[in-house]
């Protein structure tokens, strides 16, 4: 509790952070790499949660093999789903793919909602607290180890694959790049990760509920994604910081916290686009930001 | 006066600049062929005068009057076409209503309709052909539309983009027979080529472009037999 | 029982032809504008509260408070566009969606503080008697909706097909830079997309509050993202595909609450739709893409 | 047995009667030219050929390997690569990148070393760099390894599509007009370049063109496309001057 | 100035008071009020912002009045000492996320009390913390069960299951209905609560439960459940749900030309102002310890009209209450510190708008249940 620096408020935002960077850097993965619109993000959070949720509260094992073996299983849980709807993935792109996985968003939140043993829309609770801000080393290496593992990735003959399907699928096919594979690839790789943040904002908010999960959810982290730019997944870890933290800084502002809140959304999303930045990146910036392009 | 006058023209894309400080001159009723290697800036200078791209400095005039700021769409109505690079045909569009959207700034339905049987004339596989969507014609049919498309406009000044790219032999005759009947009708023509020796062929002058610099210019017939132009872009 | 079903197929298609009606409006400006406006759902709001206020407040007639909604949510849609989404037309289409989500949100907490939380009710300004076919009655409102929901359509379709400034609007969509080249007005023509979409939300609007009599803030949000699905599943920028998708949800909606089960019609309703899409890729009406190689 | 055996290939759209009966045969090692009007049909063969279109009939047999109904990627896998009309390159990609994607299947390492960086992935990374540059010099693009591709001026865009295909490792390389938008000069390089390639990479070549020097210059053995059908076919010097061709394609 | 020894804020429970205080100081002006001198600090915790935002705001603006009503009155005497109240809400958007920061940020600011949540899941989300911080907290609205299972947790409101409970007896025993159908919001804890010991207490009677409709969050259209029950045999309605659902059902129901008599749960409270013809919910019964026009709730009333312009609600009375609650705590405990305060709870009696409560160490108000009617377009409590 004596944090030093921070604040409790702000302390209390540590692993949101953690939380809101995995989300975003696996959408990143599926979003910005893949260039496949996902509403669905917070649907496989959402498996990951309820599967951790469900392994740590009916178990009876000491809490760190308890919580790993539910980060595992609410990871693969996850990437099981990522694959599912990496079926119609194949068939499907652009908007029609991005209402498909908004769809399979809401069934699986439907289906949670009616199914014995998530406890309907009362959610699970007493969720032991193993990631929260006291946990943060561990938080920590889980964000990490995301961050690394898709960056690697990305930066492999198989991220190669998966950026030229966004460039110009036609090409990639002519090349002999087996383009569904891929989809699903990234589609699996995506949720797993998902689901392994929705393992660890399960056992920091200690409840879970469908509702948490719906499209709203999506789209926050969605938001994060192109606030921080497509394909960069130094710009993901930014606005997943400042994201979160925005709604807080505006804590003072009372009841035009939301408006705020939209405005500043608005400005920011106008000047990452504007010539402004440009200049701006002109002027002193301009080596680094080729080497992102890159 | 010059019909259209672009003086010390210089354009960036970002920070890199691909046009240098250019000027030039198309008179009324001339030809004129802008020839140059690839990535000399030829394409960007017709973005340029008809607004798809803002200059940095520089001045372009058309008729008297200064259309340096102006917006891409009012350049156009003052009198302009241009058969662009790449042909951007609207693909789901079909060809009629490609050819309908040509003559978009005339109001006139009966010329219209005249203007359509002319283009119709010249490219007999475009009225075979008018209710099939853009996107799917082959590139030389694509390159066709774009062309009567241009002319459904009824320019005074017709500035076109390798006009003859993707087209068969016969179709790249034709399509010169074409330009000199436009020119003959009055429409002053300025001609980016790569088939330097044709475009040359039917030019009154010419401005030979070397990376975003005008490395020569003169009358056509002058550069034909200058040595240099004939070793860089004639391929003797 | 056959009273029952026919009954079922009445809700189905009086939700069905509100969503229809939102879902023009969507597809419209989906279609010509390339982007998802998330903010489309929130304009419906606006028109609700615009329609209140001129009721209520300003005492206006029904006829003079109808135009003043639709003029009001028309210069709206069009001071949106110019002040977010205009700056990002050459910014990839995904910023421009979030600044729509950023606009949806403005729209929202504007209302909040003005109106407040609490629902307002309100009564219905259209008065049509209901009609009786046999046992089942068809209400009067359901009437109107699909007689305006078709009316839009027809007119609609019409102007994107058959007139110069909807060729204008569907060469804008494809290719800016060309339609600049045929003399088009790119950005008017752009704000007239914005504008009557933004009409066509005004007129889904009072017809939403005419059904429901209850103003809130969210009140545009689940229309917004079900006008969305329909609009994907009668075929993105197809006009009667928007229209036959929206009633076609509706009918799906009220037949799996019906016969199936209330609690999994969500489920239902999304199912069906990933298998309609699966089967059919670009949607009922959708035309496959053009392009060739 | 040749290469590339195609029979009575056939296509329609709607009502629109595309190609019809193709027949062709391409020995190993060939420079063979495809020509023929605007509309005539070549672009939809290449289509087919390549698995983008699925033939209404005909067979296509590459080394006796019959292709009709797989997938593009499945057809590169067996050694068929192309270049397209309409350029497509991977435009937000370095030139270098554009390469690499195309050695996807002939240098592998596994998703743990891509994910892991396992000790593998150096040494993979670096035998692909090695490759991708080899093939960018017989282009002259080696320089321009880390500019991204849509900053490219056309003309080289066209070539690094050439070597993109060529890093897919292909028994036969379709080139679908690669000179168009070239000048003379420009025009000749290329010429000089697809020999090379011919030669240096030991594939078969068949291209599509209407630059008359070009096809004359290099082609070996042409057959021309008229309105879906052959018509007419065999060396350049006779199918030149054969009169039909003349009056369908040729002029004057 | 000198601080009493009973009025200093609780050393382990509130370390962060004193350096919150300070950071608050280096904050703009109207920042968040923070504890000090002879003022007692009530942190409030509910949605402000999004779909439940108008619970929220009941509740905020019921503790308003209270606040003023006390301060008014000299404020609220401990000891020696006189304090005034003051208010500290934030925004918790009903999110189980949202309102860890928020009430985190609340402690830094630093409270003596805390009422909330208003919603039950995010309540959820906090107890283990108030928990920790030792801090008396009293949810006005919180409904679940769970919300108040620590022992520094109370509540104003029923329980769900109770709701049920109560609801499922008096339509049975009392009015002899024996074919029930439901309609209730799948997606809230809330209903659901109600839903499923409702039922469970009509089939132990002897009733039957002819349809059970689900909704969903933010539904508008309930026709296809109506017509559903519609060609049930069913006698009644019930409906556990808030009162805008309330005013949608019953307005489809009415369109519909169906008769059915209507029951609710206390969230019904305010559906007299949300729709458009009272007559859509003549003769509805639901449970409710509040009603804005008893004469009980006069003074209450006036004040909240004359400030709010808005009828009060059953959530803007439980948001009263809760501070009145805190009041008497505060008196009865003779400190104003957390353990002391929790301590005076147990056995503490408040006559309040929503009625006479007795707590225990349960935390459970302990209050009779009253029905509600709406005759003539007015609400009435019933007369049994
Ligand atoms: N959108 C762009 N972004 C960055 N650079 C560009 C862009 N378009 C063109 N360039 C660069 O500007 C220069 C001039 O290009 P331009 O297209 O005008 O040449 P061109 O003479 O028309 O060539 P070509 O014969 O290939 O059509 C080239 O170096 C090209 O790489
Ligand atoms: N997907 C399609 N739908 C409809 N028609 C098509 C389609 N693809 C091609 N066509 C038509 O088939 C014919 C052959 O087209 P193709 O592209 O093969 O011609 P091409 O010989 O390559 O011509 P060019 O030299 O002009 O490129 C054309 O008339 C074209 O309009
Ligand atoms: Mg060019
Ligand atoms: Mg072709």
């Amino acid at each position: 509790m004596k944090s030093g620096i921070l604040n409790r408020q702000y302390t209390a935002l540590i692993v949101p952070i953690g939380v809101n960077i995995m989300l975003a850097v696996s959408l990143n993965l599926v979003t910005g790499f893949l260039g496949e619109l996902s509403l669905g993000h917070a649907c496989f959070m959402s498996i990951g949660a309820y599967t951790g949720a469900l392994i740590s509260t009916s178990m009876e094992l000491p809490s760190y093999a308890e919580f790993f073996l539910a980060l595992i299983a609410g990871g693969v849980m996850a990437a099981v789903f990522g694959f599912l709807i990496g079926v119609p993935v194949l068939r499907l792109h652009g908007d029609y793919l991005a209402i498909v996985t908004l769809a399979f968003g809401e069934i699986v939140k439907s289906i949670l909602n009616a199914l014995p043993f998530t406890n309907g829309s009362k959610g699970l609770s007493k969720i032991p607290m193993y990631s929260n801000y006291q946990h943060y080393t561990l938080v920590f290496i889980l964000v990490i180890l995301t961050i690394v593992i898709i960056t690697n990735l990305v930066k492999s003959r198989h991220g190669r694959a998966i950026c030229s399907l966004r460039d110009n699928y036609i090409a990639s096919e002519s090349i002999g790049i087996p383009v569904s594979r891929f989809k699903v690839l990234a589609f699996v790789i995506g949720a797993f990760f998902a689901g392994i943040a929705g393992v660890v904002y399960a056992h920091n908010v200690g409840i879970i509920k469908p509702t948490t999960f719906d499209y709203n959810k999506s789209i926050e982290i969605l938001v994060i994604v192109v606030l921080g730019g497509m394909g960069s997944i130094k710009g993901s870890i930014i606005a997943a910081v400042i994201l979160t933290v925005l709604p807080e800084m505006l804590r003072g502002a009372d009841d035009y916290r939301m408006l705020l809140y939209s405005i500043v959304l608005i400005v920011m999303m106008l000047f990452n686009n504007s010539e402004v930045k440009e200049r701006l990146l002109e002027m002193n910036l301009f080596k680094r930001h080729q080497k992102e392009v890159d | 006066m010059a019909m259209l006058k672009v003086t010390d023209l210089k354009v960036y894309y970002g920070v890199i600049q691909a046009i240098k400080g250019i000027s030039f001159e198309v008179n009324q009723g001339e030809v004129i062929a802008l020839i140059g290697a690839n990535g000399a800036g030829k394409t960007t200078i017709l973005h340029t005068v008809t607004g798809l791209i803002p200059p940095k400095t520089g001045k372009i005039e058309f008729e008297g009057k200064d259309i340096t700021k102006l917006q891409g769409h009012k350049i156009v109505s003052l009198g302009m076409a241009h058969v662009p690079e790449g042909r951007r045909v609207f693909a789901s569009l079909t060809v009629l209503e490609n050819l309908k959207l040509g003559a978009y700034t005339r109001k006139d339905k009966e010329e219209i309709n005249a203007s359509l049987e002319m283009v119709y004339k010249r490219f007999p596989r475009l009225e075979e052909r008018k209710s099939q969507l853009a996107g799917t014609l082959s590139g030389g049919e694509q390159q066709m539309l774009a062309m009567g498309r241009a002319l459904m406009s009824k320019p005074r000044i017709l500035l076109m983009d390798e006009p003859s790219m993707g087209l068969s032999p016969i179709y790249v005759n034709e399509i010169f027979d074409i330009i000199k009947q436009v020119s003959a009708e009055g429409t002053t023509v300025l001609l980016v080529e790569q088939n330097a020796k044709k475009a040359l062929d039917i030019a009154d002058r010419a401005y030979v472009l070397e990376t975003g610099n005008i490395a020569l210019e003169g009358k056509a017939s002058d550069l034909m037999n200058n040595e240099s132009v004939k070793k860089a872009y004639l391929g003797e | 029982m056959l009273t029952n079903i026919i009954e079922q197929l009445l809700n189905g298609l009086r939700t069905g032809s509100i969503y229809a009606l939102i879902a023009l409006g969507y597809t419209m400006v989906y279609g010509i504008a390339k982007m998802i406006n998330f903010a489309h759902g929130d304009i419906i709001m606006v028109g609700a509260y615009a329609l209140y206020v001129a009721i209520i407040n300003m005492q206006l007639p029904a006829i003079p408070a109808v135009l003043l909604t639709c003029v009001t949510c028309a210069v709206l849609g069009v001071g949106i566009e110019k002040v977010a989404y205009k700056p990002l037309r050459k910014a990839p289409p995904l910023a421009v969606l979030i600044t729509a989500i950023g606009v949806s949100y403005f729209l929202q907490s504007a209302s909040l503080l003005i109106f407040g939380a609490t629902p307002i009710p309100f009564k219905s300004i259209i008065d049509v008697p209901a009609i009786k076919l046999g046992s089942v009655t068809v209400s009067g409102l359901t009437l109107v909706t699909l007689l305006v929901t078709t009316v839009c359509m027809i007119a609609l379709t019409l102007f994107i097909n058959k007139t110069k400034a909807g060729s204008a609007m569907r060469a804008v969509s494809e290719d800016k830079g060309a339609a600049s080249l045929m003399g088009i007005n790119v950005n008017r023509t752009i704000s007239m997309t914005f504008a009557i979409g933004s009409f066509l939300a005004a007129v889904a609007g009072i017809l939403y509050i005419c059904q429901y009599q209850s103003l809130r803030p969210t009140l545009g949000a689940l229309p917004g993202i079900k006008a969305f699905v329909a609009a994907v599943l009668g075929g993105i920028g197809s006009v009667p595909g928007a229209m036959i998708g929206g009633i076609l949800l509706g009918i799906i909606e009220s037949i799996s609450k019906a016969y199936i089960s209330t609690e999994l019609a969500d489920a239902i309703v999304f199912g069906v739709l990933v298998v309609v899409l699966l089967v059919k890729p670009s949607g009922l009406m959708g035309k496959n893409s053009t392009e060739k190689v | 047995m040749a290469l590339l055996e195609v029979n009575g290939l056939g296509i329609s759209f709607g009502g629109l009667r595309a190609v019809d009966d193709f027949t062709i045969r391409i020995e190993k090692g060939m420079l063979y030219g495809l020509i023929g009007p605007n509309g005539a049909g070549k672009t939809t063969v290449f289509n087919m050929l390549t698995g983008v279109y699925r033939p209404n009939n005909g067979t296509i047999k590459l080394d006796g390997e019959n292709l009709v109904g797989k997938n593009p990627a499945q057809i590169c896998q067996t050694g068929v690569a192309r270049t397209f009309q309409n350029i497509r390159l991977f435009k937000k990609m370095s030139v270098l990148d554009n390469v690499k994607v195309a050695l996807h299947n002939e240098t592998k390492y596994s998703l743990w070393t891509s994910m892991f960086r396992l000790p593998g992935y150096f040494k993979k990374e670096k035998e692909m760099d090695q490759r991708a540059l080899d093939i960018l010099a017989v282009f002259g693009l080696d320089g321009q390894a880390q500019v991204m591709a849509s900053n490219l001026p056309y003309g080289q865009q066209r070539k690094l599509e050439i070597a993109r295909a060529l890093a897919t490792n292909p028994k036969l390389l379709l080139l679908d007009e690669p000179a168009a938008g070239m000048n003379p000069n420009e025009t000749a390089e290329l010429m000089e370049t697809i020999k090379l390639v011919r030669d240096k990479f030991d594939v078969t070549i068949l291209l599509i063109e209407h630059d008359m020097k070009l096809v004359a210059g290099i082609c070996e053995y042409l057959t021309v496309l008229n309105f879906g059908t052959e018509l007419a076919s065999g060396t350049p010097d006779v199918v030149l001057h054969d009169p039909a061709v003349v009056t369908a394609y040729l002029g004057e | 100035g000198s601080k009493e020894e009973g009025s200093k804020p609780a050393e382990d429970s509130k370390p962060a008071a004193d350096d919150a205080a300070a950071d608050a100081s280096d904050a703009d002006a109207n920042a968040a009020p923070a504890a000090g001198e002879n003022t007692f600090v009530i942190g409030g915790l509910g949605p402000l912002t999004g779909s439940a935002a108008s619970y929220g705001n009941s509740v905020k603006q019921g503790a308003e009045i209270a606040i003023k009503e006390i301060n008014d009155a000299g404020g609220v005497k401990v000891g020696d000492t006189t304090y005034q109240l003051v208010l500290n809400f934030k925004d918790d958007e009903a999110s189980e996320e949202t309102v860890v920061p928020a009430y985190q940020s609340l402690m830094d600011d630093g409270i003596n009390a805390l009422l909330g949540t208003v919603t039950s899941g995010a309540g959820l989300a906090i107890t283990d913390l108030t928990l920790q911080d030792g801090i008396l907290q009293i949810t006005p609205s919180g409904s679940a069960i769970a919300c108040i299972e620590n022992d520094n947790a109370f509540r104003i409101c029923f329980t769900d299951p109770l709701q049920g409970q109560a609801m499922a007896e008096y339509m049975v025993d009392k009015k002899g209905l024996k074919k029930i159908a439901v309609i209730y919001n799948t997606s809230d804890e809330y209903s659901t609560g109600i839903k499923d010991k409702f039922e469970e207490v009509v089939a132990e009677k002897g009733g039957e439960i002819v349809a059970s409709e689900a909704f969903q969050k933010d539904d508008v259209d309930f026709s296809a459940q109506l017509t559903k029950i519609k060609s049930t045999d069913a006698e009644a309605i019930f409906v556990p749900a808030y009162y805008n659902d309330a005013a949608y059902i019953t307005a489809q129901a009415n369109d519909m030309g169906m008769s059915l008599p209507f029951f609710g749960s206390d969230g019904w409270d305010g559906v007299l102002a949300a729709v458009t013809d009272p007559a859509f919910v003549e003769g509805a019964i639901f449970l409710s310890p509040f009603l804005a026009s008893d004469d009980s709730a006069k003074d209450f009333t006036t004040a909240y009209e004359a400030a709010y312009s808005a009828t009060p609600d059953q959530f803007a009375a439980d948001g009263y209450d809760t501070v009145y609650v805190m009041k008497a705590a505060m008196e009865k405990a003779g400190s104003i510190e957390s353990a002391d305060l929790i301590a005076a709870m147990d056995g503490l009696t408040v006559d309040g708008l929503t009625g006479a409560m007795t707590f225990d160490k349960s935390g459970e108000p302990n209050k009779g249940a009253k029905f509600i009617e709406i005759k003539e377009g007015q609400y009435a409590y019933t007369a049994d």
